[in-house]
């Protein structure tokens, strides 16, 4: 825990953070371009046919990472809301009202990719079953953490808020995970790296996942920039209109 | 509910109005006497049917909007005859009677509670009076009172989420008839009076309350209403805005617009006529006193 | 590179993938635009950072 | 007639600004839709059958919860009060409010319905069907549900009161769609005879509702 402390205390000041970060930013968007790049090369002309489901297993190299990704997403709010509540990091809000949005729309690309994969392996576009439904379950939380956020004029209070609902749906989301499970386990078991996936499909799926994750490292850190630089316009108009709200008055005197 | 004759007559006004259109020339003339003839007509349906919503709603079709700009008549006069008005039980105001001229600025005294809102808010058209009556001269009688107000209360009227400019053009598109000079310079000048240019594409949620208060008022020189009716607009105002304030006031009666305020600040005006309400102070000025009483709040 | 016979929910799969993280992407870039252009705009009508302004206090006369 | 449209283009742009309001809406309709199958158990069969029941009134729920904001906004900053004395008379100032509460929320929320009749493992010949009938009600929908926001502009827990008084005069929009989609479901013209009642529902809330709201809102306003 104390060499973490000091990275993120190092990170704590934003301009050293806008430094670092463009620093880096470039080198890990061409990481994610060059991995996605060779695991969809492997995917489309390599990797073989699954016995059962045939070519339709290429879904799989998408909605995995997704599923995955989401997870990771919020995992990553969570993280930042606790920084935020109990280590009052001046960072942790920029990062965990950066991640929402991504991780929100990799949960959705989750989600649509896994309706389409059901449809020729069960039949049905939407199949009620514990994994589809429990990814569904962390949309919500997703949609309710932007909503809470953006319906709070208050963007300081606005930020503490969120990470309480954060924390309270990371607290709940395993209770939920479980209770999906025992609800109904039609979907075959969730295809970890090492379990049936045969080798020549588990390196695709393998530079993928890296691929997307470098994506959305990526992503997240051009969010907190953007996040850095919009609260910076703020206070400066403010100041501005501070200003001219003290030069008007004291016009007259 | 149209009987023949009506109709036959309205149809001899439009062929009239048809004609009259060659000779004034462009449409204008056209609507103007068409309008006239439905407003004749409307204020005839107004008194006969009871339905004052039904009738209401026809209202647009036959109002004349105040032409902004021509000068006025300067006879504008604002009469009320022995209003009285309802607050829940209570009699706020009783058979008060007093007319407003063009030019004039009317300030309501007296202790709080003694109706000044109350009037204000009725002279605006949204508390009907018990009893008596309010109206403008011949000239504007097809008109609602309430129509040629400015009425500005407590509250700024301004949007957090549109820009500063935004909520003016709002404004005066919503609020003003057709206007000779064009919305945006309308709307660059309120800003530019009261200081706010600097500011006009902020988000108005951003301003101060001083600058949101302002920016309430700009409303008054956006869109042209000859009657201003403020419910003590200095409040939550520093010097330098109610020195602005006093200014545009001063601008508009020399215009001979009318002003009515309730106010506890004399607004550096020359020599307003004060209309005391209520419980008369220990001076013994009578309530309801006449504008020539005159006495110092 | 055939596709077997459920090629559609393949290439719908992938395309509203593309969809969903391209709009993401785009929108990112955008708003990223957007706020050096509204910083610039501001550092343009002259506002200075408190941090920026008691900075450069020593240097300036005024 | 130009504050009318002024009016409307004002109200959709803050409806855009502030995305809160449509998408909090959007996703009310969405977690009571998905909440369904695992209160009833995921029987595809049973939930098909039930879908448009479903769909229709997680519709009128999720369009509830926008409609307070309708007036209160502007009550709350006093623009309520000016627009009553524009040369626009509150009723049409009214239906604007109503036209734009439609646009903003009642049209994204028919369009999402297909997407959430996937998951209720709706029959897709059934989709155009769906969206039809709920574009030819929401307008009903809105414009009286203007009537509720109005007379509940100054009560305390406003949302809930509105529910109950707004809730029962949606029953013949409810009604009239889910025959119309039943009369689709099976392939007969009737589909048109309670579609066009549907639209007639509509037509008549847009022409009286405003009257009603605006009435309303001048008392509150006295």
């Amino acid at each position: 825990m104390k060499s973490m402390q000091t990275l993120t205390q190092r990170l704590a000041n934003p301009t050293r953070f806008m430094e670092l970060s463009r620093a880096i930013l470039p080198w890990i968007a061409a990481g994610a371009a060059l991995f996605i790049a060779y695991a969809m090369y492997l995917v489309f002309f390599v990797a073989p046919p699954d016995y059962q489901q045939g070519e339709t297993v290429k879904i799989m190299y998408i909605h995995v990472p997704s599923a995955w990704l989401a997870l990771m997403g919020y995992s990553i709010i969570a993280l930042s809301s606790f920084g935020l509540l109990v280590f009052r990091h001046p960072l942790a809000d920029v990062s965990a009202k950066a991640a929402a949005p991504i991780g929100a729309a990799f949960t959705l690309a989750a989600l649509i990719t896994g309706s389409l994969w059901g449809k020729p392996m069960w039949g049905t576009y939407w199949v009620w079953d514990a994994r589809l439904t429990s990814v569904l379950i962390l949309f919500f939380l997703y949609l309710g953490l932007i909503a809470l956020r953006s319906s709070l004029e208050d963007e300081a209070l606005a930020g503490k808020l969120t990470a309480v609902l954060a924390l309270v749906g990371v607290a709940i989301l395993p209770i939920i995970k479980f209770s999906v499970d025992w609800w109904n386990t039609l979907h075959q078991p969730s295809t970890g790296f090492t379990s049936s996936v045969d080798p020549s499909m588990r390196t695709p799926l393998l530079l993928s996942a890296i691929g997307f994750t470098l994506l959305f490292i990526a992503l997240h850190l051009k969010g907190m920039q953007n996040e850095i630089l919009r609260r910076r316009v703020k206070t400066l108009r403010l100041a501005e209109i501070e200003r001219g709200d003290r030069a008007f008055s004291e016009r007259v005197e | 509910m149209f009987r023949a004759d009506r109709n036959e007559k309205f149809l001899a006004a439009l062929r009239l109005a048809g004609r009259a259109q060659q000779d004034a020339g462009g449409p204008d003339a056209f609507f103007a006497v068409a309008k006239r003839e439905a407003s004749q007509l409307y204020r005839r349906l107004k008194s006969r049917t009871s339905t004052a919503v039904l009738v209401n709603f026809a209202n647009p079709l036959c109002r004349r909007p105040i032409r902004a700009g021509s000068s006025w008549v300067d006879r504008l006069f604002l009469h009320a005859d022995n209003l009285t008005v309802e607050r829940g039980t209570r009699t706020v105001i009783s058979a008060l009677s007093f007319t407003a001229k063009a030019g004039e600025a009317l300030l309501l005294v007296g202790p709080n509670g003694a109706g000044k809102t109350t009037l204000i808010r009725t002279l605006a058209g949204f508390i009907t009076p018990a009893a008596g009556t309010i109206s403008l001269n011949a000239e504007f009688t097809d008109q609602d009172v309430a129509e040629a107000c400015h009425y500005v209360g407590h509250l700024t009227g301004i949007k957090a989420n549109l820009t500063a400019e935004q909520n003016l053009v709002f404004w005066a598109e919503y609020l003003g008839a057709r206007e000779s000079t064009p919305i945006e310079d309308r709307v660059h000048d309120a800003l530019s009076h009261f200081g706010l240019s600097q500011l006009a594409d902020y988000p108005a949620g951003l301003l101060s309350a001083g600058q949101k208060r302002r920016l309430g008022l700009a409303r008054l020189s956006v869109a042209h209403r000859p009657i201003w009716l403020l419910d003590e607009p200095t409040v939550s105002l520093d010097a330098a805005s109610t020195d602005l304030l006093a200014k545009l006031i001063r601008k508009h009666l020399a215009n001979n617009g009318l002003v009515i305020a309730a106010t506890h600040l004399p607004l550096g005006l020359e020599d307003p006529t004060y209309l005391r309400l209520g419980p008369a102070p220990s001076t013994g000025a009578a309530p309801g006193d006449t504008l020539s009483g005159g006495g110092a709040p | 590179m055939d596709l077997g016979p459920h090629a559609a929910f393949i290439w719908a799969s992938y395309a509203a993938f593309a969809a969903i993280i391209g709009l993401l992407i785009g929108w990112t870039l955008l708003d990223g635009w957007r706020q050096a252009k509204a910083l610039a705009d501001a550092d343009r009508r002259g506002l200075k950072r408190r941090s920026d302004r008691t900075a450069n206090q020593g240097q300036k006369t005024s | 007639m130009t504050g009318f449209w002024a009016l409307l283009k004002r109200d959709l742009t803050l409806a855009v600004r502030e995305g809160s309001a449509l998408g909090t809406a959007l996703g009310f309709y969405l977690v009571v839709v998905a909440m369904l199958p695992l209160g009833l158990g995921p029987d595809l069969k049973l939930l098909s059958r039930i879908a448009p029941g479903v769909l229709w009134i997680a519709l009128l729920l999720a369009a509830l919860l926008s409609l307070p904001r309708m007036f209160e906004a502007d009550h709350e900053d006093g623009s309520l009060e000016v627009m009553a004395t524009a040369p626009l008379p509150l009723e049409l100032a009214v239906a604007a409010k109503a036209l734009a509460h439609w646009i903003s929320t009642g049209i994204p929320l028919a369009l999402m319905a297909p997407v959430l009749g996937l998951m209720l493992n709706l029959d897709i010949t059934l989709t155009p069907a769906l969206v039809g009938t709920m574009l030819a009600g929401t307008p009903a929908i809105s414009f009286l549900g203007s009537v509720g926001a109005a007379l509940t502009l100054k009560a305390r827990r406003g949302g809930l009161l509105l529910a109950l008084l707004v809730l029962p005069l949606y029953i013949p929009t409810l009604i009239f769609g889910i025959s119309a989609i039943g009369f689709a479901s099976l392939g007969q013209d009737g589909l048109s005879a309670s579609l066009l009642i549907l639209l007639a529902i509509s037509v008549a809330s847009v022409a009286a509702a405003p009257l009603a709201s605006a009435a309303a809102l001048r008392l509150q306003m006295s």
